[in-house]
């Protein structure tokens, strides 16, 4: 089938060229110049299924004629033995590049380039001479830098992870809101009332939620331990899925499997509001003694927490999303800032393979440190001394390599 | 084993490739994959909780527990937007021989109907609480009670003028070589200068987080959400 | 009075604020507006682009911010009509999906009947697909990988608008409406930040300050919220006259109870430390 | 009877009496919803089939939709009952939080879940011909696609995680979600360690002395580029772990603070905005759609 086609289609341009050639020639000032030096190349850090194509402009493609007598560019791309001749892309003007990424991996392609006129009048093709074969990359080269990154990021989380476990470094900053969360489930069991645990809006694909879940799991430890109620209305069905199992290992590892109740740990709708509904109609009718918002928020946030103030409960939130912050700021009693969610579990468990993750992090937060200030006195330098070219070089560097 | 060790294999394996898929380009087409598949594992989710809820509330209305009878109206709802949205009831379809094929929400359809006054309304006026509640907490919580939130207050003062006509008229008298000290002016610099390094600041905190904590999940490290070995 | 203000009931703060916003809208007030920079750098890249460009429109915000985003849509959409840009509209919402059909029946199809846009040709509904930001992941190397049909499930292969399209890189313009997750920051890092794909977003107002960050090489400007689409509002009846009628203006109009009710707040803030520092002073006398 | 109770009845009872005076005195009465008959396929000779759309009242076809109109009344119901909670907990709120909760749960799981997801994706993966045959006729054009079997995959994985819902095996659904959480864990650590970490040092290096063209010293750049670099250095290291918050580190962990409250201010205000805009939707929806007192937009014939 595609054969015959292609039979057709090149039947079809014999007829149409010798018609064309007629016409330039009988007004030959009208005839367009194709566009010239035609080459493909492999196009880099790909799975072999792109070309990059570059020419040189027609040399009618000239911005300050008018009307414009080169319209634009048109590609065509063929196999090599001519066949399956496919028109790929329409250009502007001007664009002396293209890149392909239809390409099958192996097949060889030859390529036409057309400048177009006005009222369809195209120029002759510029062809390329040899078929051109898209190559497969094992490696993406220009992630090597940020692969660097990657590696010192993790080496550093794994490295002090050892140190610790080896008993060296063990010191860590006090965060507030981790130390009320022991305070705030001993309340709840004192005025026999459950604790509320919101571990986010978010699905488990998001690493906020496994956070909350990692910081569940120690909440329902010494809930389980104080024997107070803990109630888990979520809003995905696989965040119920691991919160189950999250809070009965909690419950087995306190010694008191027979307390563990599935029911606390409901869904309740996928919808953002209509879960926040539900949860505000829960605060006000049971009165929740200490409310744990631990996970992904949005615009939520803000009722949750004015409702959980309005009926007296201690209020704890962490949340990696920095717009809704300012919300438990203002109405929670302790608020765990971006980064310390991450970390709490690290806090709570207290294990020294934990706490060592805690370093690595600092590590990167140094690293951080060091690169936006190497950058920043390089950048001043540049600034300062436009003429010296090594400080721009290293600038670009930097900014361009290391940190693509 | 098969409870708690092999599911963290699995963790470990599809984490591993996933990051090796993002320098080897061979490999990136199976990033595509996976994404897809977790489309449908999310979906197929749908029917875990959708039991649970079902279980939930016809056990509280069998019990007869308090409030059952609003458990009643969320089970009717349930189950009608579920009947007529999987029945298409009330779809038309543009070909007459497929009458499958409308679109599940076409305007007229039962589905529609729900979605438009019913889910729609109740959505949009519970987000639109948040403005109440944005008002009883500018009275209650911005109070100058120490440096840090007398900063807080200052900076949402500004920003508030600044983003409306009175912030523009109170400062229209100051010419425009000192166009910082209007309030537009400065909430570009609130903005501009404190709100973007104090963003930056915790996007970097947050990915070194993230990073930290995929690499402990990754490692098996903190795997409470796989639950216990005993089942 | 401090007393009273101390132990104030905050249902009065309430009702208030129903005060604040119900009466400007009854009364129909309206202020004046003036584009500002982060506005203008969209409206001028969008007016500048040669005619029949492609943008990719995604609405990806639920019913729940329609109130604060339908303005920019509409008015965005208008702007690309007026330019006879090619849009291709989309969601990343599953509850979002009426929203672009919605947008473009009383845009592209009432409001502008007589420019005759034809589906499929001029715009086209590429619809929903839950994959959140694989979707954007995806689309950038293979639009029609995620999108292989319309909203309706017709083959995207069959429209004439969908022939020159592969992937994002194809797009002049990527106008990303957005609420939350997936939005603003998913287009920025595997759309716009990988690709070097123009971005210009319309931002609900609790996201807009995350946006200032990737301002402006990662992203071209922000429209944020109803003060955005005022602007953009202002900036379209300052180039096109026919946009001066009010009636047409909603961002505009919207910014009424604005003003009255981020008055009312101010108030409330300044009342508050009234009632602390007035506390003090007691304190410290006694 | 108590004040209250008082209170409220006269409220609602004088609420009643407005609407049915607006209703029946006014010239054009309340809120109502026209639609208009369209053909379904008006090139058809065969297929006649009609189907409603939506009707500004000044069409000419236009005709009442009861339907739409109880819609209407329902929407406006829903939205007043909604805020009644602000006044606080009460049936009419339990009711719309019943619903609300019921639809939207249902909601998601025919939307998201069935016709956008297990039909397109995966039935239609390992079944074309059947699915297309029965809701996605277009997949048969020109020819129904080869089933793809890798779709299998997240098929087993489902039905593993539906064994969630058997009495005993439960824990074999811990295999899909560590596939989940494994998958997101490698892809959230390169994204974020790209689009956040290494982008947004990137973005911050800047000069710290800025020069105009001429050759001298912009103060104003200069201490704006000064302060944010500054900012950013500050409030890392208030995120300091392993670090005691004393001495030079303490100190500029606490500005760092002062920059975190500044942008959390920053932040608050402008989601003042954008909620109080959500309230004059739904307060525009109450005037405008329901009891027609206004007519911003002139869809209608003016108040």
């Amino acid at each position: 089938m595609i054969s015959v086609m292609a039979v057709v289609l090149c039947l079809l341009t014999l007829c149409t060229r010798p018609i064309l050639a007629q016409d330039t020639a009988a007004a030959p000032t009208d005839a367009i110049a194709p566009p010239s030096k035609l080459i493909a190349k492999d196009h880099d850090n790909d799975a072999g299924t792109a070309i990059d194509l570059e020419w040189t402009l027609s040399p009618d493609d000239q911005p300050q004629r008018k009307p414009r007598v080169v319209v634009g560019y048109q590609v065509f791309r063929s196999l090599a033995d001519g066949m399956e001749r496919v028109s790929l892309e329409s250009l502007t003007p001007g664009t002396v590049k293209f890149t392909d990424r239809s390409c099958k991996y192996g097949a060889a392609y030859l390529y036409e380039v057309v400048a177009v006129g006005s009222g369809n009048r195209d120029s002759e093709p510029a062809r390329l001479a040899q078929p051109v074969r898209a190559v497969r990359q094992w490696f993406d080269a220009s992630r090597v830098w940020f692969g660097v990154i990657v590696l010192i990021v993790c080496g550093c989380v794994i490295g002090f992870t050892e140190i610790v476990k080896a008993g060296r470094g063990t010191h860590v900053r006090a965060i507030a809101g981790l130390k009320a969360i022991e305070e705030a489930a001993g309340r709840a069991t004192e005025m026999g009332r459950p604790c509320l645990f919101v571990p986010g809006l978010r699905d488990m694909n998001e690493i906020s939620t496994v956070a909350g879940i990692n910081v569940l799991s120690h909440v329902a430890r010494i809930a389980a331990e104080y024997d107070a109620t803990i109630e888990v209305p979520t809003c995905r069905s696989l965040v119920m899925t691991a919160a189950r199992e999250t809070v009965q290992a909690a419950y087995i590892a306190a010694g008191r499997p027979e307390a563990f109740n599935d029911d606390r740990i409901s869904y309740i709708t996928d919808e953002q509001f209509a879960y926040v509904a539900w949860m505000t109609g829960y605060m006000v009718r049971e009165k929740p003694a200490a409310c744990f918002y631990m996970g992904t928020f949005f615009a939520e946030s803000l009722i949750l927490a004015e409702t959980g103030n309005s009926i007296g409960a201690i209020q704890i939130a962490g949340t990696s999303q920095a717009a809704q912050l300012p919300f438990f700021v203002a109405a929670c009693d302790y608020t765990l800032i971006g980064e310390e969610l991450f970390a709490a579990s690290a806090y709570l468990s207290g294990e020294p393979q934990q706490l060592g993750s805690l370093k690595g992090q600092d590590a990167g937060k140094a690293l951080a440190a060091a690169l936006l200030i190497a950058g920043c006195l390089l950048a001043t330098e540049t600034s300062l001394l436009p003429k010296t070219t090594q400080f721009a070089q290293a600038l670009d560097y930097l900014t361009n390599s290391i940190l693509r | 084993m098969l409870k708690s060790t092999f599911p963290w294999l699995i963790v470990a394996v599809t984490g591993c490739v996933m990051i090796a898929a993002f320098f080897v380009p061979p490999l990136a087409e199976w990033k595509n994959e996976a994404g897809a598949w977790f489309e449908i594992l999310a979906a197929m989710a749908f029917v875990v909780g959708g039991a649970n809820l079902f279980a939930q509330h016809l056990k509280k209305i069998s019990a007869r527990r308090a409030g059952w009878g609003y458990s009643a109206v969320t089970l009717f709802s349930f189950v009608v937007t579920l009947v007529v949205g999987l029945f298409k009831v009330g779809v038309i379809g543009e070909d007459p021989n497929y009458p499958w094929a409308g679109h599940y929400q076409a305007e007229g359809s039962a589905l529609w109907w729900l979605y438009q006054f019913a889910y729609q309304p109740l959505i949009g006026t519970m987000f639109a609480l948040l403005a109440f509640y944005v008002a009883s907490a500018a009275f209650r919580a911005f109070r100058a009670k120490n440096t840090e939130a007398t900063m807080l207050l200052t900076a949402a003062f500004i920003v508030l003028l600044g983003r409306t006509y009175a912030g523009t008229w109170l400062t229209s008298a100051v010419p425009d070589d000192y166009s910082a000290l209007t309030f537009p002016g400065m909430t570009a610099i609130i903005l501009g200068v404190f709100n973007t390094a104090g963003q930056r600041a915790i996007m970097i905190g947050i990915a070194l987080g993230v990073a930290a904590t995929s690499l402990k999940v990754l490692l098996g490290v903190d795997r409470s959400y796989l639950g216990s070995d005993g089942d | 009075m401090i007393d009273l203000l101390r132990n104030l009931d905050r249902r009065w703060i309430f009702l208030a604020m129903l005060l604040a916003v119900s009466i400007p809208i009854l009364a129909q007030q309206s202020f004046p507006e003036r584009p500002t920079k982060t506005v203008l750098d969209v409206f001028n890249y969008i007016e500048g682009l040669p005619e029949g460009s492609n943008i990719l429109l995604s609405f990806d915000f639920g019913p729940s911010s329609d109130g604060e985003l339908e303005p920019i849509a509409t008015a965005v959409v208008r702007h690309c009509c007026l330019k006879r840009h090619k849009m291709f509209f989309m969601t990343l919402y599953p509850d979002g999906v009426p929203l672009p059909e919605r947008t473009i029946k009383s845009v592209i199809e009432q409001e502008f009947e007589s420019y005759n846009f034809k589906y499929g040709e001029d715009y086209i509904n590429l619809g929903f697909n839950n994959a959140e930001e694989l979707v954007i992941i995806v689309m950038g190397t293979d639009i029609k990988k995620m999108f292989p049909t319309d909203i309706e499930k017709k083959p995207l292969d069959g429209f004439p608008i969908a022939e020159n399209i592969t992937s994002l890189e194809d797009m002049d313009l990527i106008f990303t409406i957005t609420t939350g997750y997936p939005g603003m920051k998913e287009w920025v890092q595997y759309g716009s930040s990988p690709l070097g794909v123009k971005l210009a977003v319309g931002s609900t107002a609790v996201q807009a300050p995350e946006a200032y960050p990737y301002l402006p090489d990662q992203m071209l400007g922000l429209l944020a919220a109803i003060k955005g689409a005022a602007e953009y509002e202002a900036a379209l009846a300052d180039k096109y006259p026919a946009f001066r009628d009010p009636a047409k203006n909603q961002g505009i109009k919207r910014m009424a109870p604005q003003f009255w009710a981020h008055l009312l707040i101010i108030g409330l803030i300044v009342l508050g430390n009234v009632v602390y520092f007035a506390d003090r002073f007691q304190g410290a006398r006694r | 009877m108590k004040r209250e109770t008082i209170i409220w009845t006269v409220l609602f009872v004088a609420g009643g009496l407005f609407l049915v005076v607006r209703g029946t005195q006014s010239d054009h009465g309340l809120g109502r919803q026209y639609v208009k008959q369209v053909r379904v396929n008006p090139q058809s000779a065969t297929d006649l089939r009609v189907k409603f759309k939506e009707a500004p009242p000044t069409d000419r076809q236009a005709q009442l939709s009861i339907p739409r109109t109880v819609g209407l009344w329902v929407a406006a119901f829903f939205t007043l009952a909604i805020l009644s909670f602000l006044y606080r907990d009460n049936i009419f709120y339990k009711i719309a939080e019943s619903v609300m909760v019921g639809v939207s749960a249902a909601w998601y799981m025919v939307t998201a879940g069935f016709w956008e997801a297990i039909i397109p994706k995966l039935l239609a993966n390992l079944a074309p011909e059947t699915i297309g045959s029965w809701a996605l006729p277009d997949l048969l054009k020109p020819k129904p696609p080869d089933p793809k079997l890798l779709s299998l995959v997240p098929l087993v994985l489902g039905i593993m995680l539906l064994c969630r819902l058997l009495p005993r095996g439960g824990w074999i659904g811990r295999w899909p979600l560590a596939f989940i959480v494994g998958v997101f864990a490698g892809i959230r650590m390169i994204g974020f360690l790209e689009a956040d970490f290494v982008s947004q040092i990137r973005s911050s290096i800047i000069p710290l002395v800025v020069m105009t063209d001429a050759g001298r010293v912009n103060l104003w750049a200069s201490l704006r580029n000064t302060g944010l670099v500054f900012g950013v250095l500050a409030c890392l290291a208030y995120f300091f772990f392993s670090v005691e918050h004393r001495g030079l580190v303490g100190r500029l962990a606490r500005v760092g603070v002062w920059y975190l409250m500044i942008t959390f201010g920053a932040s608050f205000a402008f989601t003042v905005m954008g909620r109080i805009a959500l309230l004059a939707g739904r307060i525009t929806f109450l005037f405008d759609d329901w009891l027609w007192l206004i007519d911003p937009a002139g869809k209608r014939w003016g108040p």
